[in-house]
């Protein structure tokens, strides 16, 4: 393809077929945020049928099956996507590359996850939703349960293929195709708990990844895994649910963590305080995450010494992630704070994740988990540090990005409602669900009976709920009120990292000549040890770009359509998920056999665009 | 917000005092194996707030001292870091840590221990398991099997073990013991005491279902003569039973054309659903409905069981004659053993 | 970078340079000599459970010490790990075996049927 | 820079460009992913295999023999897949797309022994869903199979679709990069071969 053809193409086609990170970013954003309101509308919905006991707003099945897609869409489909989402705009300029290492591959993965989501989302209009948890525990999920499961073990299987790729892809990305000069230990934090969370990706995925093959085939082909009665065990779902799962939580905190560093350091106007540290702390969080999986089940039966075991095995993991809390604060210390709205998420960050990670502490005390456990204490725990940690890292994030990937700020007034808005409904929402977990609230439950003194306490839990819904309206007008905020410095922030270093927009190629990196926070050290220009690292010439595909949209409907194969067996539909499946295969066929050698954008064109900013 | 950490203690206080006559609460702990637990929970408690003090003292000093003033525009100085702080940030988490871990692991082994002297010690076994969404209690040295209520002894070792039919249960006892899993196919084991005389309510905490919510049930804690009489009574045959108690002769037989192939009473009859023997006994109807005075809630209940307990197994009777009804309610009204 | 380079699509024609070939002569003999004693390995693992000479008690554990042997010839020799510029290969393949370690462990012996 | 007069071959092809360099490193990580996916079976198995449900158990399906024949063919093919990427190395692509083809005729031979031997296994009364032993000796085996399969039908598709073109820096990494996956293959099997068949006879 040459230039003028991969100009000229229309939008939507333009969407479809771009493997532009920052595009593929954008709509990694733009779907988990979508799935961000459909799951917090699920919790709504469940919140409202506990705000008072008894309650007949939802028959107990669709609670089961909104409280089992509230937690697989937020973890799979919005969290993640959104911090992937982030990651692919921001990591590759954080070091200085053109693109990333796999362009195609990184469209096919947002395609998988995409048709993943809504193949699961679709479950709700046929046949119901899936109702055994977001954690699917067998029997239950195998042989107690109806089409809903296939949904899920299907829609996850597609959808987690895709980030199993996505990971593979930054992890390559990060090692291969940093500037010249950007060292290991120069990277940003960002970069860095990107890199440490595609590892936790590439080797927790493949737990799942089997653990939904053998459900599948469980549920499918009747083979007997699981099945008691034929000599199955129900633990080992359990063990691969969890070793996958483990770590999938901290896939989620680290990229948030990376997020922090990068705020409060800016914003602090300071480096990061213990850089190093800050480094091998990430990375033993993420050893460690490995290690401590069977601390979600302390009650199934292992017995005291594995309990033991994984109970200090867990309690460690204080240690790294308290270094991290000591270094921001000791970040600030010295530094001169602004309370931008993105900084102000971090600073809400601290306390909120901190009171998480002790309740963590508490759940790892193995005797007292027995009381614990399958708790509202348990959910208190959790979206404290998810709410507390990876939510709030996300706003964070997205305010602070805000004006390099869009080239507009948002307003930081109507941001700062938000922000206490939500703080204060998060709080209000989850502190009572400690006390309500240990005064004899299981999870899970449809309603609770009166009299039992839970009451008081899940109506203001449903309070605080609402508030975190109305904030979140504020949000999304602030994305429309703020667009005409036009921004066009491209480092609004008086930022520290390569990525300030662009005009915005940001230009398609990224940058016009690599950069030549001489020290931690590389745009820092030139403002103020430098003349303020980043050094090149090449002269200026034709940029190589690689060719758009709409092949990644074809493998991952390939995909989805041979699902419905499988779902539907019993209706003799079983040629369906072949004919899918031979999309699919055709599809990667086609791109293996296709040498596909890009396009070059003409170093005029790059002139033009510096000339024009 | 984050001053609301120093409602903590106050709110436990608060709750300690609010919630002792519910037995439901872990917060009021009621014997051995519970204290245990809410000991910890304590000593874990005062660890973390003694953390949360020490980094919110350390957060609001540099957010007040170091915030930006208006029209300041100094350049900090760019800090690398300083190895004597963190050692010691990571020396403190990790001495703390001990103090924490080491009793927890020897209270995950006294709990896990379930070894009895089979001649010597006072001990009661008895054997749960868990069904979608009821719960059966089997007493193999009393050849006894009830339903819903698990009548246990005070101040005597009972030793549990944990068995599910169908999906994962779990069975637990707030004030009593904290919980360990019903698992297909494998049998756990948990101990506990109840020093005093009550009743105790229990839950069913792993999603097992539609019905899981309503999987409530009762311990009993009676003084250990009345469970000697509770057991023996509970032992009797459906003969035996006839001589002590003047039956709903109507009653039974309604209860033998339409219920016996799935519940039994005084030995006779299916296992499909809970034993019935105590039935006129229990302290509430299908483990959460209140009896009430015109015995409306068994009535509904008989006819469509899955009104108010969605997914609950049980087949419907919704055609049954007004007075068979009658005779069956009072039937079982009058199935009772201690009196 | 690429593009600097040789075009990516025209047929290579030159050949290796001395000491390329030389390397690659002592490759083959190396791999030759790993492939004998492979094999070597895979009959002695065979034998040691095949004959009844041999307690199973110890036949295990050394059939697994075999495999590990393989295994390790196999990567190193055969798939290049011990080539200079392979650290992160290195890394993250030893990393995965170190997390494969519990997994195994863990799904064969904690599945509640015995307790530890 | 490769010099224009002197025509010399890089000495590593297929890490000459910058996606060739990507390609290696991205494949070798794959691989890393690969060996959580196959402990994750070797563990089902490991916790299952004593759960034969009244069906037949290991020692009395497996023989030795069969085995031995096929661990062998593996073997052997990945010395051949080894000859492949040394004659890629020389130059000398007539080479690489044969020892390829052996490589391939060989992985279908050990693919035809599979399939025999499950069908001789089915045949014996085990079948997928016999007993929870059953299921995951299956999964594990075929899980390796399948694997076997896709590596026929890639590096197939690799000879056929190149097998005009001469070496290029193009299809350099990716002869190599599937030479790779065939060893892994072979790693794999010889956990197989080790803890399902003669663990399974020996204890
Ligand atoms: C982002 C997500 C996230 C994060 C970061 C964490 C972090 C931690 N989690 Fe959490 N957890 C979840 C998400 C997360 N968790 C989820 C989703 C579940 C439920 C899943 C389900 O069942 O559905 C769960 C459940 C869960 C359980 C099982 C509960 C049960 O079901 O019974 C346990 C038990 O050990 C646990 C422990 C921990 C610990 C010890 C940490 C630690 O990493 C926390 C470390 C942080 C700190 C401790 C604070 C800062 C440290 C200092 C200031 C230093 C000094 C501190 C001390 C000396 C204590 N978590
Ligand atoms: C990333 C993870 C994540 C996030 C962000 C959240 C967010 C929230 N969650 Fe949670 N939750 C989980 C992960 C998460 N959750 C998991 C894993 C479980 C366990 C599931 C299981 O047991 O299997 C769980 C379970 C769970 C329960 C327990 C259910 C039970 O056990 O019975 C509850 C109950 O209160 C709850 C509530 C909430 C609330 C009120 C929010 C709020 O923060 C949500 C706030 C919502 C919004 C801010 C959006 C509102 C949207 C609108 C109002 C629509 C408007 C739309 C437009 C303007 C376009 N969640
Ligand atoms: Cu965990």
């Amino acid at each position: 393809m040459s230039y003028a053809k991969a100009q000229s193409k229309s939008a939507v086609w333009d969407w479809l077929t771009t493997v532009d990170h920052k595009k593929i970013g954008i709509m990694y954003l733009v779907a988990g945020a979508f799935f961000f309101a459909l799951g917090g509308f699920e919790a709504i919905l469940m919140r409202i049928q506990l705000m008072f006991p008894e309650a007949s707003f939802l028959p107990a099945q669709t609670f089961n099956e909104l409280l089992t897609m509230h937690g697989t869409t937020m973890i799979f489909l919005a969290a993640m996507p959104i911090l992937f989402g982030l990651m692919n705009y921001i990591v590759p300029l954080q070091i200085g590359a053109r693109d990333v290492a796999f362009p195609f591959l990184n469209s096919l993965g947002f395609w998988l996850f995409l048709f993943g989501g809504i193949l699961l989302n679709l479950s709700w209009f046929f046949g119901g939703a899936p109702d055994a948890g977001w954690t699917a525990y067998v029997p239950l999920s195998s042989e107690y349960s109806g089409t809903g499961i296939d949904y899920y073990v299907l829609g996850l299987q597609i959808s987690g293929a895709g980030t199993l790729i996505g990971g593979i892809n930054f992890l390559v990305t990060i090692i291969n195709m940093r500037a010249p000069g950007m060292s290991m230990m120069r990277m940003p934090l960002f970069t860095w708990s990107t890199f440490v969370a595609s590892t936790l990706i590439l080797f927790a995925f493949p737990a799942l990844t089997i653990g939904l093959l053998l459900l599948m085939l469980e549920r499918i082909f009747g083979a007997t895994y699981f099945a008691v009665h034929a000599g199955g065990n129900v633990v080992i779902w359990q063990h691969l649910f969890w070793i996958f799962g483990h770590p999938e939580v901290y896939i989620l905190i680290l990229p948030a963590f990376g997020i922090f560093s990068e705020i409060i350091s800016t914003f602090s106007k300071k480096r990061l305080f213990g850089y190093s540290a800050m480094v091998f702390a990430t990375l033993l969080i993420g050893f460690l995450g490995f290690m401590v999986w069977a601390h979600h089940m302390f009650t199934v039966g292992m017995g005291p010494i594995a309990n033991s075991i994984f109970a200090v095995a867990t309690m460690a993991i204080a240690v790294p992630t308290g270094i991290k809390i000591f270094n921001w604060l000791f970040t600030m210390m010295g530094g001169r704070i602004q309370f931008t709205t993105a900084n102000l998420f971090a600073l809400g960050f601290i306390p909120s994740f901190v009171m998480g990670g002790v309740t963590g502490v508490m759940l790892a005390t193995s005797a007292a988990n027995y009381q614990f456990h399958d708790t509202y204490f348990v959910v208190a725990h959790f979206h404290y540090v998810i709410i507390g940690g990876v939510v709030l890292g996300i706003f964070g994030g997205a305010f602070y990005w805000w004006p390099r990937m869009f080239g507009y700020k948002l307003d930081e007034k109507l941001g700062k409602i938000f922000f206490w808005m939500f703080l204060f409904g998060f709080h209000l929402t989850f502190f009572v669900q400690h006390f309500l977990g240990l005064m004899g609230m299981p999870r899970r439950v449809a309603s609770y009976l009166d009299g039992q003194g839970l009451n008081d306490m899940n109506f203001i839990s449903t309070i605080g709920a609402f508030l975190m819904g109305v904030a979140f309206i504020i949000f999304v007008v602030n994305i429309f009120v703020s667009m005409k905020n036009r921004e066009t410095s491209g480092d609004p922030w008086d930022g520290r990292t390569l990525e300030w270093t662009i005009p915005s927009p940001t230009p398609e190629y990224n940058f016009a000549q690599t950069p030549l990196v001489r020290d931690v926070d590389a745009y820092w050290h030139e403002k103020y040890e430098g003349d303020g220009k980043m050094k090149a690292a090449e002269p200026l010439g034709d940029i190589h770009m690689p060719n758009g595909s709409i092949l990644p949209v074809i493998i991952s409907i390939g995909l989805f359509i041979s699902s419905f194969g499988f779902i539907y067996r019993e209706h003799g539909v079983i040629w369906v998920a072949i004919l899918g499946l031979a999309i699919t295969f055709g599809a990667m066929f086609v791109r293996s056999i296709k040498e596909d050698h890009g396009y070059h954008i003409p170093v005029e064109e790059i002139k033009n665009d510096k000339g024009g900013k | 917000m984050k001053y609301l950490w120093r409602l903590l203690p106050l709110g436990f206080i608060l709750l300690l005092a609010g919630c002792g006559k519910q037995n439901l609460s872990a917060l009021d702990p009621q014997g051995p194996v519970a204290d245990i637990q809410f000991d910890l929970i304590k000593l874990s408690l005062y660890i973390m707030i003694f953390v949360i003090v020490v980094v919110f003292a350390i957060y609001l000093f540099v957010i007040i001292k170091y915030r930006e003033r208006p029209g300041d525009t100094h350049i900090p100085k760019q800090v690398h870091g300083n190895k004597a702080l963190e050692v010691v940030w990571t020396v403190i988490p990790i001495i703390l840590l001990l103090f924490l871990a080491i009793p927890n692991v020897m209270q995950t082994f006294t709990l896990a221990d379930v070894d009895v002297n089979e001649e010597e010690d006072d001990f009661v076994r008895v054997v749960v398991t868990a069904h979608q969404f009821w719960w059966e209690f089997e007493y193999p040295d009393y050849d006894v099997v009830a339903g819903q209520d698990m009548y246990i002894p005070t101040n005597t070792k009972i030793i549990i073990e944990l068995e599910a039919s169908d999906v994962i249960h779990s069975f637990w006892v707030p004030a009593l013991a904290g919980k360990q899993d019903n698992v297909p196919g494998i049998t756990n084991d948990m101990w506990l005491i109840a020093p005093q005389e009550g009743i105790y309510q229990g839950k069913c905490t792993e999603l097992c279902g539609e019905g899981h919510w309503l999987m409530d049930f009762k311990v009993i804690a009676v003084d250990p003569d009345t469970f000697d009489t509770w057991a023996s009574s509970m032992a009797r045959t459906v003969d035996e039973e006839e001589e002590v108690n003047v039956v709903s002769a109507e009653g039974r037989e309604v209860f033998e054309q339409n219920c016996i192939s799935c519940h039994a009473i005084s030995g006779e009859g299916g296992d499909l659903g809970p034993n019935l023997t105590n039935f006129g006994e229990r302290s509430v109807i299908a483990g959460f409905l209140d009896w009430d005075e015109n015995d409306e809630n068994l009535e509904n209940f008989i006819r469509y069981p899955t009104e108010k307990k969605p997914g609950n197994l049980m087949q419907p009777f919704p055609n049954l004659a007004d007075d068979e009804m009658d005779a069956l309610i009072d039937y079982l009204k009058s199935l009772k053993v201690l009196e | 970078m690429a593009q600097h380079g040789i075009d990516p699509t025209a047929p290579l024609t030159g050949e290796p340079t001395k000491k390329t070939k030389r390397k690659l002569a002592k490759e083959l003999r190396t791999q030759l000599i790993s492939f004998t004693f492979m094999i070597f390995l895979t009959t002695i693992a065979f034998i040691s459970i095949a004959s009844d000479a041999i307690p199973t008690g110890f036949a295990i554990p050394f059939i697994l010490l075999l495999a590990c042997i393989q295994v390790v010839l196999q990567l190193y020799v055969f798939m290049h790990l011990n080539e200079r510029g392979n650290g992160w290969q290195n890394a993250m393949i030893w990393t995965g075996v170190l997390i494969a370690i519990p997994t195994v462990a863990s799904l064969m012996l904690l599945l509640g049927i015995v307790k530890f | 820079m490769a010099d224009q007069h002197v025509q010399t071959l890089p000495p590593n092809l297929e890490k000459a460009t910058l996606e060739g360099k990507n390609k290696y490193l991205g494949f070798w990580l794959f691989l890393g992913g690969e060996t959580i996916l196959f402990a994750s079976l070797f563990g089902t198995y490991l916790g299952l295999r004593g759960s034969l449900n009244g069906g037949p158990g290991p020692s009395d399906l497996f023989h030795l023999p069969l085995v031995f024949i096929m661990t062998m063919i593996l073997l052997t093919s990945s010395l051949t897949s080894v000859f492949a990427i040394i004659s890629m190395k020389k130059g000398n692509y007539k080479g690489l797309l044969t020892w390829m083809t052996v490589t391939v005729l060989l992985g279908a031979a050990f693919l035809g022994f599979e399939i025999y031997e499950f069908v001789e296994y089915v045949e014996h009364d085990l079948g997928f869903t016999t007993s929870a032993f059953g299921s995951a000796f299956y999964t594990l085996v075929g899980t390796h199979g399948a694997h076997v399969a896709f590596g026929i039908a890639w590096i197939t598709t690799l000879i056929i679709r190149y097998r005009k073109s001469g070496l290029t820096l193009t299809n350099a990494p990716k002869f190599y990069v599937a030479v790779l996956y065939w060893h892994f293959i072979d790693v794999v099997w010889v956990f197989i071969f080790s803890v399902v068949y003669l663990m399974g006879i020996g204890g």
